[in-house]
C-alpha cells in the first residue's frame, strides 16, 4: 500500500511550484495555469485523507467535487477578466496592470 | 479494483506509444527532401496574407464558457442518475432546482445572444 | 459451464497461467497484454474494412460502383491507401510548432483508441468493466477536442487556426447533448458500468425502445462529435480547405483519417450498447455466444446508418448547428432526464411506465420537429422579404 | 380626617399659586379664589377646633398630629408636620374666620384698584402663613411660617408704593413714605427674627430637636434649667432663662413691643384691610402665641431676678402705658389704633409675664375681635372722608381753605359722621367700647379684668397699678376718638359730604361687632356671682385641660371684687373724662389738651422722639459702616490688588509665550509632523501595485511560521 | 511494491510536467503541459482509488478548463511569441521562499505529523453513496454548486462580452 505521506509529499511539492508559478510569471493566464495547479494540490491532498482516513464516508469525493466546480468557475470568470483586460490594456501583463500603485 | 485500471493503465500506454513509434518508424521510410516552396504554408496555392493568428473573437471563448458551465452541471448529474434508483422522491425535486437553475443559465446565454455563432 | 460460453475461456486461460506458477502481478501483466493486443488488432482491422465498407455503401447510394479494383471487390483498396500515405513525404510546414504538430495526430488516435477498452461485445467480453464506464468514454471524447485544438493551432496556417476553432466549438457543443442523452440508460441503470447497463436490457427493455427520443438525441449529437454529413462542414469535400488538418500529409493525415473512422465505429458501438441493449438478443442466456453476433449486428445497422446519413443529407450552416445544438438538443435533454427521473419514480409497474415513456418520448420528438420546422419556415419568409426588397432573385 | 388637615394652609397657597400664574387679569376670579379658600380652611379650622372644644382633655393629650420624615438633621431624621391641642383650636378658630371676613371687606375697599388681584395674592400668601404657623409642630416651620408673615407684611404695607387707586398723577410723598414704611418694617421685625434665630439654634443645639412635644417636656426643661451659662455681658444665668428671652426678643419685634415698635405706626400707609388683618388680630398676634406656646419653658424657671418671666412681665407692662399715652396726641384715626393695638399687646406679655396664662390667652382672642373691627371701621370711615371730598370738589365748592393740608385719615376734618354713617358709627362706638373694657357687656372688659385679677391675686402691685393706670388712658383716648369722629359738627366739606359705606363693607362689621360684644361672655369666670353659673367658666377649664397637658398647675380664682371694681371706675372714668374734654363743647381744628398739657402733650405727638433716636443711632451707625467698607474694598486695599495682579500677570504670560512656547512646544510639534512623513514616505514604496508581490509577502510569512511552528514543535 | 514503483513514476511525471509548466517560456507549450500534469493527477486519483473524481477530473479540467485556457490564451495572443522573459523581477525571491516553504512542508509531513492511517478499502458502491450524499446531506453545496456555476456564467458572460457591436 502506498503510505499517506507520500501522497502528502507529491501534494506538498505541487502546491510549492504552483505557488511559485504564481508568484514568478509575468502573464496573467501562466498565473492562472499556477492557481490550477495549487487547486489540484489541494484535491490529492483532500482525497489522500479521506482514502487513508474515512473512504466510506463520501464527505472526501463531494469537497473534492466542490473543489473542482469552484476551480472551473474561478477559471471561467478570471479567464473573462484577462481577455476583457486585454481588450482594454492591449496587454496580460500583470506587471504593467499596478494601478493600485501607493 | 486497482488490477482492473491496472490493464486500462497498461492499454493507454501501449495505446499512446503505438501511433507515434509507427510515425517513427514510417518517417524512416519515406523520403524527405524540404524545399522553401513546399514547406510554405497552404492556402489554396497563393501567397499567405496578413499575419497568421487572425483576431479570434470573444465568441469561441464565451461558447467554450458555457460548455464548462454544463460540463460541470453533468458530472453532478452522473452520482444523482446512479444512486436515484435507491432515493426518494426529494432527490428529484432538488436535481430539478439544480437543474431549473442551469436552465435559467441557458436561458441567460440565450437572451444575451451567445448562442448565436456570428 | 456452457461451452459457448466465451468467460470459460478466460477462466481456462487464468488457471493455465497460475499453474505456470507466475506471480499475481504477472499474471494480470500478461492479461493486460493479450487484452491490448486483441483490441487493437480489432480496432485496426475493423477500421481498414469500414472505410472500404462506406466508400462501397456511398457509392451503391450514388448508384455507381464503390473501389473494386484492388482485391475481390475492392477490399484491399484501403489497404492500398494506407501503404501509399505511409510512404508518402511528410510535410511539415515552417515555422510550425513542431511538438505540438507532430503530437497532435498521435493524441486524437490514441484519445479513439482508449474507448475500445470500455466496449462490452459479448456477454464476458469486455476488456475492462469499470464502474464509470459512461463518464469514462465522456472523459476520453474531450481528450480527442484538445488533439483537434492543438492540430489547428500548431500548423501556423490561418484557415487550420480557423478550422480548428470551429471544430472545437462544434465538440464542445454537441457534447452536452450526447452526455445528457447517455445519462438517461445510467439512470435506468442505476449504474454508470456498461456491462451493468447491458445486463439492465434484457428481454427486449431496450433503453432505445424506451425512450426513442433519448436514443435519436444521442444519435444526431454522435454525428456532430464525429463530424459526420450533416455537420461535417469544417472538412467537407466540396470545401476549399480540409479543416484543422490542412498542413498534415502522410502518415499524420492517416491517423487523423483512422481516428476519424474508428470513431464512428466506437460511437455506434456504444449507441448499440446503451440503447440497443448491446449483446442482449434471444437465447443470450442459453447460447452467450449469441451476443457477440447480436452485438455486431446492431453495430452494423448503426453503422449503415451514420453512412446512409452521410451520403444523403445536405450540410449544415455553421450557425443553424451551433443554435440546433444549444437551443434544441440541450433543453430536450434536460427534459427527457427529468422525464425520466420523474416517471421512473411514478408508483405504478414497470411495464406502463416504459409505455407512458415511449408516447411521451413521441410526443417531444414531434413537438420538437413541429417547433424547428415553425422556426425554420419563419426564417424563410423573413430571407425572402429582405432579398424582395433588395431586388435581388 | 386628620390627613385634611394640611389643607388648610394649603389652600389659601394654592390660591396665590392660581392668581399669581394665571388669573391675575380677571379681578372678579382671583378675589373669589381667595375667598373661597379662605372659606375653606375657615369651615376646616372650625371643625378642628370643635373637634378640640367638645373633647379638651383628649385633644390636648394627643394632640391631632399630621407629620412626616423631613431632612436628615445629625443622629435622626428631622419630622415636621402640623397638630392641634387647645390652643391651636382656639386660633383656629379665631384667625381664618376674621381672614375670612377682613378678605370679603377688602374686596368693597380695593375696588377700582388697577392692581386688585396682586392684592388678594398677597392676602392669600400671608393667609398661608398665618395658619401655617399656628398649625406648624415643630419651632422649625413655625419660623418659616414666622418669615412668609413678615414678607408678607412688607408687600401689604409698601403695596401702594405705586399709585393711589384712580388718580393718574403719582403722588410722590406718598409713595416714598409706603416704601420707607415697608422697609422700616421689615428690618425692625428682622432684627427681632434673628435673635429669634439664634435662640432656636441654640435651643436645637441644647435638645436636638425642635419639636414642640420634644423641647416642652418636662425633663428636657428640667436639663435646661439646670444647666449654667455664663455670659460675658449679661453674667451667669440658666440655659432655659437665656432661651427663653431670646426667643422673646422675636416676639417683640413681631409684635411691635417696646424696642422695637416704631415700625407699627408707620405701618399704616398700607391700605386699612391690611392694617386690620395684619397689624390688628393675626400677625401682631402671632408673637403672643410663640410666647404662650413656649410658656413651659419660661415658666421653668419661675422666681428669683433671673427668671425670664419678670422680664417678659417688665416689657409688657412697661409697653402698655408707654403706647397707651402716645395714643392721646394723635390726629390720624389709624394711628390711635396702632399705638392702642401696642399697648393691649403690651397687657398681653405683661399677663404672661407674671404667669396667667389662660387670661393673656382670652384677651389674645377678644382683642383680635374688637380691634379689627375698629380697624375695619376707620377705614369705612377714611374711604367716606375720600369719596366725600372727590363730591365736594365736583360739585364746585372750590378749594375751601384749611388750616391743615387735607388728609382723609386726619380726624381733625371729620366729625358729625354718626347721623351721616350711621350703621359704621355704631360698631365703632361698640368696639370702641370694648377696647376700653365698659364693665360686663364688652368682652374687652371680661378678658382684661380678667388680667388685673391675676396680677392683684399673685400679688404683682407694681404691675397691677400701671395695668390700671393704662386702663384709664385707653379708654380715655378711644372716647377721644369717638367723640371727634362721629359727635359734633362735621369741620370739612368731605365730612359733610360723606354718606354710609357699601353693604359689603358694613356687613363684617355688624358680624364683628356682635363678636365683640359676646364672645366675651364665654370667659367669665365660674366663681362670677350671677353670671358665672351661666357659663360656669368654659373657657378657663378649655385652657385648664392645656396646662394639664404640659404639668403645669393651674387654680381657678377665688371672686375678688376689688380688682374688678377698680377696673370698672378706670373703663368708665376714662370715658366720662374723654366726654367732657372732647364731648360738650364743638371742636376746633386744634386739641384742647395741647396748651394745657404742653410739653407732654408735644412728647406724646412726637412718640417720645424715638425714631428720631434711632434715625441717630442705629441708622447712623450702619450708614458710616457701609461706607467704610466700601472704601476699605475700593480705594485702599483689595482694588490695587487685584489690578497689580492682573498687570504683574500679563507680563509673566509674555516671558513664557517667547520662551517657553516658541522654543519648546512648536518644536516638539512640528517634529512629529516630520517623523510621521518621513515614515509615511518610507512606508509607501512597500504599496507598489503588483499583486504578486503581496503574495510573495504571503508567502514568506507562511514559511516563517511554519519554519517557527516546526522549531517550536 | 508494484504499486508503488508505479505511484513514483507518475508522481515524477506529474511534477515534472508542473514544473516546465512554470518554467516552460512559450505560454502554449506550458498549456499542453498544464494538460499533462492535470493527466497525472487523474491517476494518483485513480491510485487512490477515486475514480469518479479521476473521471471528473479529466473531464472537467482537461475537456473545459485548459480549452478555456487556450482559447484565452488564443484571445490575447500577443503573448505566444513569448520575446520577453516569462519571469518577473521577483522570480529570484519567489523560487527561494517557494523552496523553503517546500522544504519545511515536507519536513512537517515526513516527520512532524502522525497521519490517522487506518485499513479501511473503499466501499463498491462509492459513487451511488456520492449520489445519495450530493442529493441527502451535503444538498446545500450541491444547490450552492449550481447558483455558483449560474453566478460565474453571468460574470464571465458580460465581463468577456463585445460591446454591442
Amino acid at each position: 500500500m502506498i503510505p499517506l505521506s507520500w501522497f502528502l509529499a507529491v501534494s506538498a511539492i505541487l502546491f510549492v511550484i504552483g505557488f511559485f508559478g504564481v508568484l514568478s510569471r509575468r502573464n496573467a493566464i501562466a498565473i492562472l495555469m499556477g492557481i490550477e495547479l495549487m487547486l489540484n494540490a489541494v484535491n490529492i491532498n483532500v482525497l489522500a485523507f479521506w482514502r487513508y482516513t474515512q473512504p466510506e464516508n463520501p464527505a472526501g469525493l463531494v469537497w473534492a467535487i466542490i473543489v473542482i466546480t469552484v476551480a472551473a468557475a474561478e477559471a471561467a470568470v478570471g479567464l473573462a477578466l484577462f481577455i476583457a483586460l486585454y481588450r482594454l490594456r492591449t496587454t496580460v501583463n500583470i506587471d504593467e496592470v499596478d494601478l493600485l500603485k501607493g | 479494483m486497482l488490477n482492473s485500471y491496472a490493464v486500462v493503465g497498461l492499454y493507454l500506454l501501449i495505446a499512446l506509444a503505438f501511433p507515434f513509434v509507427t510515425l517513427l518508424i514510417v518517417s524512416l521510410m519515406r523520403p524527405s527532401k524540404p524545399n522553401p516552396l513546399k514547406n510554405s504554408t497552404y492556402e489554396c496555392g497563393m501567397e499567405t496574407i496578413g499575419d497568421t493568428w487572425v483576431q479570434f473573437r470573444a465568441q469561441y471563448y464565451l461558447f467554450a464558457l458555457v460548455f464548462v458551465i454544463f460540463d460541470i452541471e453533468v458530472v453532478f448529474l452522473y452520482p444523482w442518475a446512479v444512486a436515484y434508483g435507491k432515493l426518494g422522491l426529494f432527490a428529484l425535486v432538488e436535481m430539478v432546482i439544480f437543474i431549473g437553475m442551469l436552465a435559467l443559465a441557458l436561458v441567460y446565454a440565450w437572451r444575451k445572444g451567445i448562442l448565436e455563432w456570428q | 459451464m456452457n461451452p459457448l460460453d466465451p468467460r470459460i475461456l478466460g477462466e481456462w486461460w487464468n488457471t493455465f497461467l497460475r499453474g505456470l506458477g507466475l506471480a499475481e502481478g504477472w499474471i494480470v501483466f500478461i492479461n493486460g497484454l493479450v487484452v491490448t493486443l486483441i483490441l487493437l488488432g480489432f480496432g485496426l482491422t475493423s477500421v481498414i474494412f469500414l472505410i472500404w465498407l462506406e466508400r462501397k455503401f456511398a457509392g451503391r447510394i450514388q448508384d455507381r460502383l464503390g473501389p473494386n479494383r484492388v482485391g475481390p471487390y475492392g477490399l484491399l483498396q484501403t489497404v492500398a491507401d494506407a501503404l501509399k500515405l505511409m510512404t508518402k513525404e511528410d510535410i511539415t510546414p515552417d515555422n510550425a510548432e513542431r511538438v505540438t504538430y507532430n503530437l497532435a495526430p498521435g493524441l486524437a488516435v490514441f484519445a479513439v483508441l482508449m474507448l475500445l477498452v470500455v466496449i462490452p461485445f459479448g456477454p464476458g467480453l469486455i476488456g475492462v468493466d469499470l464502474n464509470i464506464g459512461v463518464l469514462y468514454i465522456v472523459a476520453m471524447g474531450s481528450i480527442g477536442i484538445m488533439a483537434a485544438l492543438m492540430a489547428g493551432w500548431a500548423s501556423n496556417n490561418k484557415y487550420a487556426l480557423l478550422g480548428g476553432f470551429r471544430t472545437v466549438a462544434q465538440l464542445l457543443s454537441y457534447e452536452i447533448p450526447m452526455v445528457l442523452a447517455m445519462s438517461v440508460p445510467v439512470l435506468f441503470a442505476g449504474t454508470m458500468s456498461m456491462h451493468g447497463i447491458v445486463e439492465k436490457q434484457a428481454r427486449f427493455q431496450w433503453f432505445g425502445l424506451i425512450m426513442p427520443a433519448a436514443f435519436l438525441l444521442y444519435i444526431i449529437s454522435a454525428l456532430a462529435e464525429n463530424e459526420r454529413t450533416p455537420f461535417d462542414l469544417l472538412e467537407a469535400e466540396s470545401e476549399i480547405v480540409a479543416g484543422y488538418h490542412i498542413e498534415y500529409s502522410g502518415m499524420k493525415f492517416a491517423w487523423f483519417f483512422l481516428a476519424f473512422f474508428l470513431n464512428t465505429l466506437i460511437l455506434s458501438a456504444i449507441a448499440a450498447t446503451l440503447f440497443l441493449g448491446g449483446w442482449q438478443g434471444p437465447f443470450v442466456e442459453q447460447v452467450p455466444i449469441l451476443g457477440v453476433f447480436y452485438f455486431f449486428i446492431k453495430t452494423t445497422a448503426i453503422l449503415l446508418f451514420f453512412m446512409w446519413v452521410r451520403a444523403t443529407f445536405p450540410r449544415l450552416r455553421i450557425d443553424q448547428m451551433m443554435a440546433l445544438a444549444w437551443k434544441v438538443l440541450v433543453p430536450m435533454g434536460l427534459v427527457l432526464v427529468l422525464l425520466a427521473a420523474l416517471v421512473v419514480k411514478l408508483p405504478i409497474p414497470g411495464l406502463l411506465q416504459n409505455l407512458i415513456l415511449f408516447v411521451t418520448n413521441i410526443a417531444i420528438l414531434l413537438f420538437v420537429l413541429g417547433a424547428v420546422g415553425r422556426h425554420l419556415r419563419k426564417e424563410a419568409e423573413r430571407y425572402k422579404v429582405r432579398y424582395q426588397v433588395s431586388g435581388i432573385r | 380626617m386628620d390627613g385634611l388637615l394640611f389643607l388648610i394652609p394649603a389652600l389659601p397657597f394654592l390660591a396665590f399659586v392660581l392668581i399669581v400664574l394665571f388669573t391675575n387679569q380677571d379681578q372678579k376670579v382671583s378675589a373669589g379664589l381667595t375667598i373661597g379658600a379662605t372659606a375653606v380652611s375657615w369651615l376646616l379650622g372650625w371643625y378642628f377646633a370643635f373637634r378640640a372644644f367638645f373633647d379638651p382633655h383628649g385633644v390636648a393629650e394627643e394632640p391631632i398630629r399630621l407629620s412626616i420624615p423631613w431632612f436628615p438633621g445629625g443622629y435622626s431624621i428631622f419630622y415636621t408636620g402640623f397638630q392641634v391641642d387647645v390652643l391651636t383650636a382656639v386660633m383656629l378658630f379665631m384667625v381664618p374666620f376674621l381672614c375670612f371676613l377682613i378678605f370679603v371687606y377688602s374686596v368693597g375697599y380695593m375696588e377700582g384698584d388697577p392692581r386688585f388681584s396682586r392684592f388678594f395674592a398677597y392676602l392669600a400668601l400671608f393667609a398661608t402663613g398665618m395658619l401655617g404657623f399656628i398649625l406648624a409642630d415643630n419651632l422649625l416651620l413655625a419660623f418659616i411660617f414666622w418669615e412668609l408673615m413678615g414678607v408678607c407684611s412688607y408687600l401689604l404695607i409698601g403695596f401702594w408704593s405705586f399709585r393711589k387707586p384712580g388718580e393718574t398723577h403719582i403722588d410722590h410723598a406718598q409713595v416714598k413714605r409706603a416704601r420707607a414704611a415697608s422697609i422700616k418694617a421689615f428690618i425692625t421685625t428682622r432684627v427681632g427674627d434673628t435673635i429669634m434665630l439664634a435662640g432656636m439654634v441654640l435651643l436645637y443645639a441644647m435638645t436636638g430637636s425642635l419639636r414642640w412635644s420634644e423641647i416642652l417636656a418636662p425633663e428636657t426643661l428640667e436639663k435646661l434649667a439646670d444647666k449654667i451659662v455664663s455670659m460675658p455681658v449679661f453674667g451667669v444665668a440658666p440655659w432655659a432663662t437665656v432661651l427663653a428671652i431670646l426667643i422673646f426678643w422675636g416676639a417683640i419685634g413681631k409684635s411691635a413691643q417696646f424696642p422695637l415698635h416704631v415700625w407699627l405706626p408707620d405701618a399704616m400707609e398700607g391700605p386699612t384691610p391690611v392694617s386690620a388683618l395684619i397689624h390688628a388680630a393675626t400677625m401682631v398676634s402671632a408673637g403672643v402665641y410663640l410666647i404662650i406656646r413656649t410658656f413651659p419653658l419660661f415658666h421653668v424657671v419661675a422666681e428669683g431676678s433671673n427668671s425670664a418671666m419678670w422680664f417678659v412681665a417688665f416689657i409688657g407692662t412697661f409697653t402698655a402705658l408707654f403706647a397707651a399715652t402716645i395714643g392721646i396726641a394723635q390726629f390720624d384715626i389709624k394711628r390711635v389704633l396702632a399705638y392702642s393695638t401696642i399697648s393691649q399687646l403690651g397687657y398681653m406679655f405683661a399677663a404672661l409675664g407674671i404667669g396667667a396664662y389662660i387670661a393673656a390667652a382670652f384677651h389674645l382672642l377678644m382683642h383680635a375681635f374688637f380691634k379689627a373691627l375698629l380697624f375695619l371701621g376707620s377705614g369705612s370711615v377714611i374711604h367716606a372722608m375720600h369719596h366725600g371730598h372727590h363730591v365736594s370738589h365736583e360739585h364746585g365748592h372750590g378749594h375751601e381753605e384749611l388750616p391743615i393740608e387735607f388728609n382723609p385719615n386726619d380726624m381733625r376734618l371729620m366729625g358729625g359722621l354718626l347721623n351721616k354713617m350711621p350703621r359704621t358709627a355704631w360698631t365703632f362706638i361698640a368696639g370702641g367700647l370694648s377696647l376700653s373694657g365698659f364693665p360686663l357687656i364688652t368682652a374687652g372688659f371680661w378678658s382684661k379684668d380678667e388680667i388685673l385679677a391675676d396680677a392683684w391675686h399673685g400679688g404683682h402691685m407694681i404691675v397691677f397699678w400701671t395695668l390700671a393706670i393704662a386702663a384709664f388712658v385707653t379708654a380715655f383716648y378711644t372716647g377721644r376718638q369717638i367723640f371727634m369722629v362721629f359727635f359734633g359738627q362735621p369741620r370739612s366739606e368731605a365730612a359733610k359730604h360723606a354718606h354710609e359705606s357699601p353693604n359689603s363693607m358694613t356687613v363684617p362689621l355688624v358680624i364683628l361687632a356682635v363678636f365683640a360684644i359676646a364672645a366675651g361672655w364665654v370667659g367669665i369666670p365660674e366663681t362670677f356671682p350671677g353670671l358665672g353659673a351661666v357659663v360656669r367658666g368654659w373657657f378657663q377649664s378649655l385652657m385648664g385641660a392645656q396646662l394639664e397637658a404640659l404639668h403645669l398647675e393651674h387654680e381657678t380664682l377665688p371672686f375678688n371684687a376689688a380688682p374688678l371694681l377698680i377696673s370698672m371706675t378706670m373703663a368708665v372714668g376714662g370715658l366720662f373724662v374723654a366726654w367732657l374734654i372732647y364731648g360738650r363743647k364743638p371742636l376746633g381744628y386744634e386739641d384742647p389738651l395741647a396748651r394745657p398739657l404742653g410739653g407732654l402733650w408735644q412728647a406724646w405727638h412726637n412718640k417720645y422722639w424715638v425714631d428720631e433716636l434711632y434715625q441717630a443711632t442705629v441708622v447712623a451707625f450702619a450708614k458710616w459702616l457701609a461706607h467704610f467698607l466700601y472704601n476699605f474694598d475700593d480705594r485702599w486695599v483689595i482694588d490695587p490688588i487685584v489690578d497689580g495682579v492682573g498687570r504683574y500677570g500679563r507680563r509673566f504670560a509674555g516671558a513664557v509665550r517667547r520662551f517657553i512656547d516658541e522654543q519648546i512646544i512648536d518644536r516638539i510639534v512640528n517634529g512629529t509632523a516630520w517623523v510621521s512623513n518621513v515614515l509615511g514616505e518610507f512606508l509607501r514604496q512597500i504599496q507598489t501595485g503588483q499583486a504578486q508581490n503581496y503574495l510573495l509577502a504571503i508567502l514568506i510569512t507562511v514559511t516563517v511560521l511554519i519554519v517557527l511552528g516546526i522549531g517550536v514543535g | 511494491m508494484v504499486l508503488q514503483a508505479i505511484f513514483i513514476l507518475v508522481a515524477l511525471f506529474t511534477i515534472g510536467c508542473a514544473l516546465m509548466v512554470v518554467l516552460h517560456r512559450n505560454l502554449f507549450i506550458s498549456a499542453l503541459f498544464l494538460i499533462a500534469s492535470f493527466f497525472g493527477v487523474a491517476v494518483i486519483y485513480v491510485l487512490l482509488e477515486a475514480e469518479f473524481i479521476a473521471v471528473a477530473q479529466i473531464l472537467i479540467y482537461i475537456g473545459a478548463i485548459a480549452t478555456l485556457i487556450v482559447f484565452a490564451i488564443m484571445l490575447s495572443r500577443g503573448m505566444m511569441t513569448g520575446r520577453t522573459s516569462p519571469r518577473n523581477a521577483q522570480a529570484l525571491w519567489a523560487g527561494l521562499g517557494s523552496v523553503i516553504l517546500g522544504i519545511a512542508l515536507l519536513y512537517v509531513v515526513a516527520y512532524r505529523v502522525q497521519w490517522p492511517v487506518v485499513q479501511k478499502d473503499v466501499p463498491a458502491d462509492a459513487i451511488a453513496r456520492l449520489g445519495s450524499a450530493l442529493v441527502g446531506r451535503y444538498v446545500i453545496p450541491f444547490e450552492v454548486a449550481s447558483v455558483l456555476l449560474l453566478a460565474a456564467l453571468i460574470g464571465a458572460v458580460m465581463i468577456a462580452r463585445e460591446k454591442e457591436v
